[in-house]
């Protein structure tokens, strides 16, 4: 069996007295696409801000292709990760915020070429180029020249997904991608991410409350709670017929709220 | 009248200037010195037992008294005939030369306004709207190398730190100054060659001669009974130079 | 004391040589403002400890006391530790010291004021901090501070008459010394306000004009 | 000359002139910003116009040219102030020119929200200000009023210049009757800071007062 | 039969150059239950704002209560309402916005018992003694004191109901009420509307995007897209067999975003 590309040792991460993990452990394949659900709070957003360095860990490990994400030798001996070992990491990992959070001030394509100009040299033509690719996947090769404040929250966002694709990451962070916009716009989003699931070969992690779209597009379903994993498995079946209660439970409220599953 | 309404309200409000020995605050606060000392007698004579003093600029005075801010200026603003046509002096009370205050030795050897006009590097300190400023420009010193100064002990500070070649001021305010200095590296030229003497008297508004003729009287009065220099020789003012003149004469009449 | 027309013009020229020592020390001073602003909001986020509270302190320290005051320190106080500056040098330094501390404030706000998911979205895309800064934070923190900056920029202009009581001939000491010799004070005074009224309705026009302009970029 | 006890008085004198001036000028310009802020947001066009002017005159000439004209210029008109009265006039109309605008600001940034949730409960435009608007608005001003509080305290400095005897006056004198410069200038420094962390610090504390209970909504 | 608690007619609303509604009439009977469904910028919010007089009309007669709301008779002709004529008129009308618009600096009970004591002059002990009545109805009695910053959304909305409530108003307008809140946090607010719904015959203008719950809510559905009521009639017959091409639609987009019907 192949190694896992994420994987998660013990980590612990405290905010203030807060302790939000504590002791978690998980691997993710390369190529599996998981679903992260759970209640409000319970810390799935920040495993996917951990993974992204946008947080400190406040114990244990992490390797992401194969490699520590937050460690690193120096002298034989294992030290805190320095600035230089995290850009480098970073070049594994993409993520797509809740905000979008586009550039403002440039333009559509100058958002996605931005990075691949900057952190790997390439050449603005063919950076341009890759860019408008990748806005055609993304139905937007029309807006290239526009700015994010001419665009609706859901091609804000397609944007966002392009820009973090333009980097070749390896793994991909999707945390509640779609829950800022307005719901007639949630389809041209989900359909962008279905296409990428099924058409690359990506790690992909994904926090939402679309349980409809978190069954069609996993591989793998994480129920967290506090925390904690309280159980994982299949969508099919953790869907269908969870083991755990608080599962039971979570998924019921979620209904009885409108969504589908 | 005026006097009525100062006997009324029981004090005069004088403007003085900052400038000892002309004024002298000292550590109480308390106002003396030659020039607010005449003024609190000659309006104690008139039925005024008080003056309240106020410390004011030079320049701030004239109009301060046109504002009615204040009754009478006692402060060393000596008579010129155009300040005779702004203000109504009273007989001259304060008289002094001009002087300079020059590094020790005088090494560009200034001795008069003209001097200082016909080098093209010196500058003169005098204050903003004073007598010394005035003959400064007059003597041809461009306005860019007069530096208007706010006060004597700012004046004295700017040529130990050599801002300025020469400051001027009345001959008594340079000994004072170069008095509180204790400081041999600077030292005094006077009488300034070409600089007339000149006096001072109490400066009322226009329009009040009345209160300036009533003034006039006891300030007479007391020259005649050798009060007067009993109140300002201490000072270092000399009485018979007020006497031996008169605003007649110093306004230009 | 009535309004002399005749008079107005006659002094005219000699308002108008203050009025460009006015506007050379305004501009003079707002460089050194702009320059030790950028120091101290930077010294302020400096990870030494020592350093960044001392600039703090400093900063407030020079806030909290007057103009005035610190223009006498340094044109008389100095001289006697060495420190001998032309009246116009230390009224411009004195002038721009005073407003660097504002315009650290400003520099301070508009950094604050960029979306932490900016520095997030610049980090999840793997520029460097120096990349982040020159290509997505100070583009965006930038506009909208210029319109609080001018603004400062008309505040100084507003305090330089402090500049006579250091023997800097700008606008008011000119104005003064008019008064002085001629005896009329009205006029001269008069005279004066109008030009900073003028001067800075003009500039406050212009700075709406900025604010709309920046107003509308920053807003997306 | 060695007499500094007293020379130290003389300057304490002025401190408290100094203080009488802040005090009562920042009253002065409380009045006024209130006034004249609401003023600008009036329905009445002439009120908004008013207002308008006496904010863009006071902000728009120096404070110079006004403390001049309160004080030598009005007696022309036959109102004639004491120094000390004439440098609250100035200072308290020049400050409260921008605390006009800190009160407008402080206003319109309450969100529309809250003006549309006061007429869907049918509040009458007294009400809502009073009730609503106001209360949210009062914490918003109070950094930027604290600010400017200092800036008076330091506007105080300049009356200097028309004779009242405030503290940097009795420092000029100080230094004419003593010869020193160093003590006098830096004894007020150190004072005028004092006061302004004084300032500083009743502020922050009126502050935690008003914001009690906001905790959560202001950021 | 009754005469209309609420009539548009011929109602003109236009922004600027934007004509958002162009001769818009429709009746509301005293006690109906309305449900305003249609797609984004189809004009629902302004319809509810121009009724709570947050936006003027640009023409038209709107009556409430049999009165007109933006206009009076003045020596026997008609004016535009003042101030004095809307502030009558308000009484009739209560409003539940999307963002609560609770006033933060006021306790939980504050912002009840404000506008009655204010508008009503209701003696304070009254007011509160009907404010924990409300509270209780909303299942909120042990948050009187609570500021509205220490509630989870579902319950500051819970509170805004009942503000709106306590002025005792006889229409009142609900602009998605839900779209603001966390998905779990939906079902508590909707139990609320739907008890009010049932046990009151207040008039009730609902905007929604919760189409199932508009279902269950309404007597009455109208359809509106571009300023445009396209169709309308009882819900059973719109959501399950619409006459009109663009509320299939409609329906469909919201159906395939997670919205149940
Ligand atoms: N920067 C922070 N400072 C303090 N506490 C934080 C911070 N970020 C998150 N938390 C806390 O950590 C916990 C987990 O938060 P997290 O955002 O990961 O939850 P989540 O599962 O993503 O929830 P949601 O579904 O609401 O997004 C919460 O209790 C949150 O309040
Ligand atoms: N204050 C305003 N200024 C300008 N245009 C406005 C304003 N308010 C609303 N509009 C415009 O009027 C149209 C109708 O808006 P409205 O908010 O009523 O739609 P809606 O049906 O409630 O949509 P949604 O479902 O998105 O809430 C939209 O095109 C909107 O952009
Ligand atoms: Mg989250
Ligand atoms: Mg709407």
């Amino acid at each position: 069996m192949a190694e896992p590309i994420i994987r998660f040792d013990n980590i612990r991460k405290s905010f203030g007295t807060l302790t939000v993990l504590d002791g978690l452990s998980f691997d993710v394949m390369p190529g599996e696409k998981l679903a992260l659900i759970g209640p409000s709070g319970s810390g799935k957003t920040t495993i996917l801000r951990i993974l992204m360095t946008l947080e400190n860990i406040s114990g244990g490990h992490i390797e992401v292709c194969g490699e520590q994400l937050y460690h690193m030798q120096k002298a034989g001996r294992e030290v805190p990760a320095d600035e230089a070992h995290l850009h480098k990491m970073r070049r594994h990992i993409g993520m797509v915020f809740q905000h979008f959070n586009l550039f403002p001030h440039k333009c559509v394509l100058d958002n996605i070429t931005l990075a691949p100009i900057l952190t790997k040299g390439e050449p603005r033509a063919e950076a341009e180029k890759r860019g408008m690719d990748l806005l055609d996947m993304v139905g937007l090769a029309d807006k290239a020249r526009a700015m994010p404040s001419q665009l609706s929250g859901g091609q804000k966002q397609r944007v966002a997904i392009a820009r973090a694709l333009a980097l070749q990451p390896r793994i991909m962070l999707f945390d509640e991608v779609t829950s800022a916009l307005d719901p007639e716009l949630v389809e041209e989003v989900l359909a962008v991410m279905k296409r990428l699931a099924n058409e690359t070969d990506m790690t992909m992690l994904l926090v939402t409350h679309e349980m409809g779209f978190a069954h069609e597009f996993a591989d793998r379903v994480l129920f967290f709670d506090r925390g904690h994993i309280i159980e994982q498995g299949p969508p099919d079946r953790i869907f269908t017929n969870p083991s755990h209660e608080r599962t039971q439970t979570f998924l019921r409220k979620i209904i009885a709220a409108g969504h589908r599953v | 009248d005026t006097l009525d309404d100062l006997k009324e309200q029981g004090f005069a409000r004088i403007a003085i200037a900052n400038e000892p020995p002309f004024t002298a605050v000292a550590a109480d606060g308390s106002v003396s010195g030659a020039a607010p000392d005449v003024a609190r007698e000659v309006f104690k004579r008139l039925g005024v037992p008080e003056v309240v003093a106020s410390i004011s600029e030079y320049g701030a005075m004239i109009p301060g008294l046109q504002a009615r801010r204040h009754d009478a200026i006692t402060a060393g603003l000596f008579m010129k005939p155009e300040r005779c046509a702004a203000v109504a002096y009273s007989e001259p009370v304060l008289c002094d030369a001009e002087a300079f205050l020059l590094p020790a030795g005088n090494p560009k050897g200034f001795a008069s306004y003209e001097d200082i006009a016909a080098d093209p590097e010196a500058t003169i300190g005098a204050p903003g709207g004073g007598t010394e400023e005035k003959l400064a420009l007059e003597a041809g010193v461009p306005r860019d190398r007069v530096i208007v100064v706010p006060d004597g002990q700012s004046g004295l500070k700017m040529l130990q730190d050599g801002r300025l070649d020469v400051y001027s001021l009345p001959v008594l305010s340079i000994s004072d100054l170069i008095a509180k200095s204790g400081d041999d590296s600077v030292e005094m030229f006077a009488p300034v060659v070409g600089a007339p003497v000149y006096c001072d008297g109490a400066a009322f508004r226009k329009g009040d001669e009345a209160l300036r003729d009533a003034f006039d009287v006891e300030l007479a009065a007391m020259k005649e009974s050798g009060e007067f220099a009993a109140i300002i020789e201490p000072y270092g003012f000399s009485a018979a130079a007020a006497m031996s003149t008169s605003r007649a004469e110093l306004c230009g009449e | 004391m009535s309004w002399d027309w005749a008079f107005v013009w006659q002094i005219m020229p000699t308002l108008l040589q203050g009025l460009k020592i006015t506007l050379l020390v305004t501009v003079l001073g707002a460089i050194v403002a702009a320059v030790l602003g950028l120091v101290f909001a930077v010294l302020r986020r400096s990870s030494i400890k020592p350093l960044a509270q001392g600039t703090s302190v400093l900063v407030q320290f020079i806030r909290g006391t007057p103009l005035l005051v610190q223009l006498y320190v340094i044109f008389y106080v100095l001289p006697d530790i060495g420190i001998r500056l032309p009246a116009l040098v230390a009224g411009v330094i004195g002038i721009g010291l005073h407003y660097a501390t504002y315009a650290a404030e400003v520099y301070r706000g508009g950094i604050e004021a960029v979306p932490r998911g900016q520095w997030e979205a610049a980090r999840a895309t793997n520029l460097t901090m120096r990349q982040t800064w020159a290509h997505v934070v100070l583009p965006q923190a930038v506009p909208p501070m210029i319109p609080a900056l001018a603004n400062y920029l008309i505040a100084m202009f507003k305090e330089t008459p402090l500049l006579s009581a250091i023997t800097v001939l700008e606008l008011m000491n000119q104005a003064k010394s008019v008064a002085n010799s001629s005896y009329r004070y009205v006029e001269p005074m008069t005279m004066v306000g109008v030009f900073f009224l003028v001067i800075s309705l003009i500039s406050v026009a212009l700075i709406s004009l900025l604010e709309a302009r920046y107003g509308r970029k920053a807003s997306r | 000359m060695g007499d500094w006890s007293g020379y130290i008085g003389l300057i304490l004198q002025g401190a408290l002139v100094t203080a009488q001036l802040t005090v009562m000028g920042t009253a002065l310009a409380l009045v006024m910003a209130f006034t004249a802020g609401l003023a600008r947001l009036a329905p009445f066009a002439p009120l908004r116009w008013l207002a308008r002017a006496y904010v863009e005159f006071f902000r728009g000439t120096s404070i110079f040219v006004q403390l001049f004209w309160v004080y030598f210029v009005l007696p022309f008109a036959g109102v004639s102030l004491s120094p000390l009265q004439a440098g609250v006039l100035a200072l308290g109309l020049n400050v409260g020119a921008y605390g006009a605008e800190v009160v407008r600001g402080a206003v319109l940034s309450v969100p529309r929200d809250q003006f549309e949730a006061c007429i869907a409960v049918n509040l009458s435009r007294f009400q809502r200000m009073r009730h609503v608007i106001l209360p949210q608005a009062l914490p918003l001003m109070l950094p930027t009023f604290g600010n400017n509080a200092i800036e008076l305290l330091k506007g105080t400095a300049v009356v200097s210049l028309i004779s009242l005897s405030d503290m940097t006056f009795q420092a000029q004198v100080v230094r004419a009757q003593t010869g020193s410069t160093l003590i006098p200038f830096a004894t007020i420094l150190v004072l005028y800071f004092a006061m302004s962390l004084l300032i500083g610090a009743g502020m922050r504390w009126l502050e935690r007062r008003v914001t009690r209970g906001l905790d959560g909504v202001r950021t």
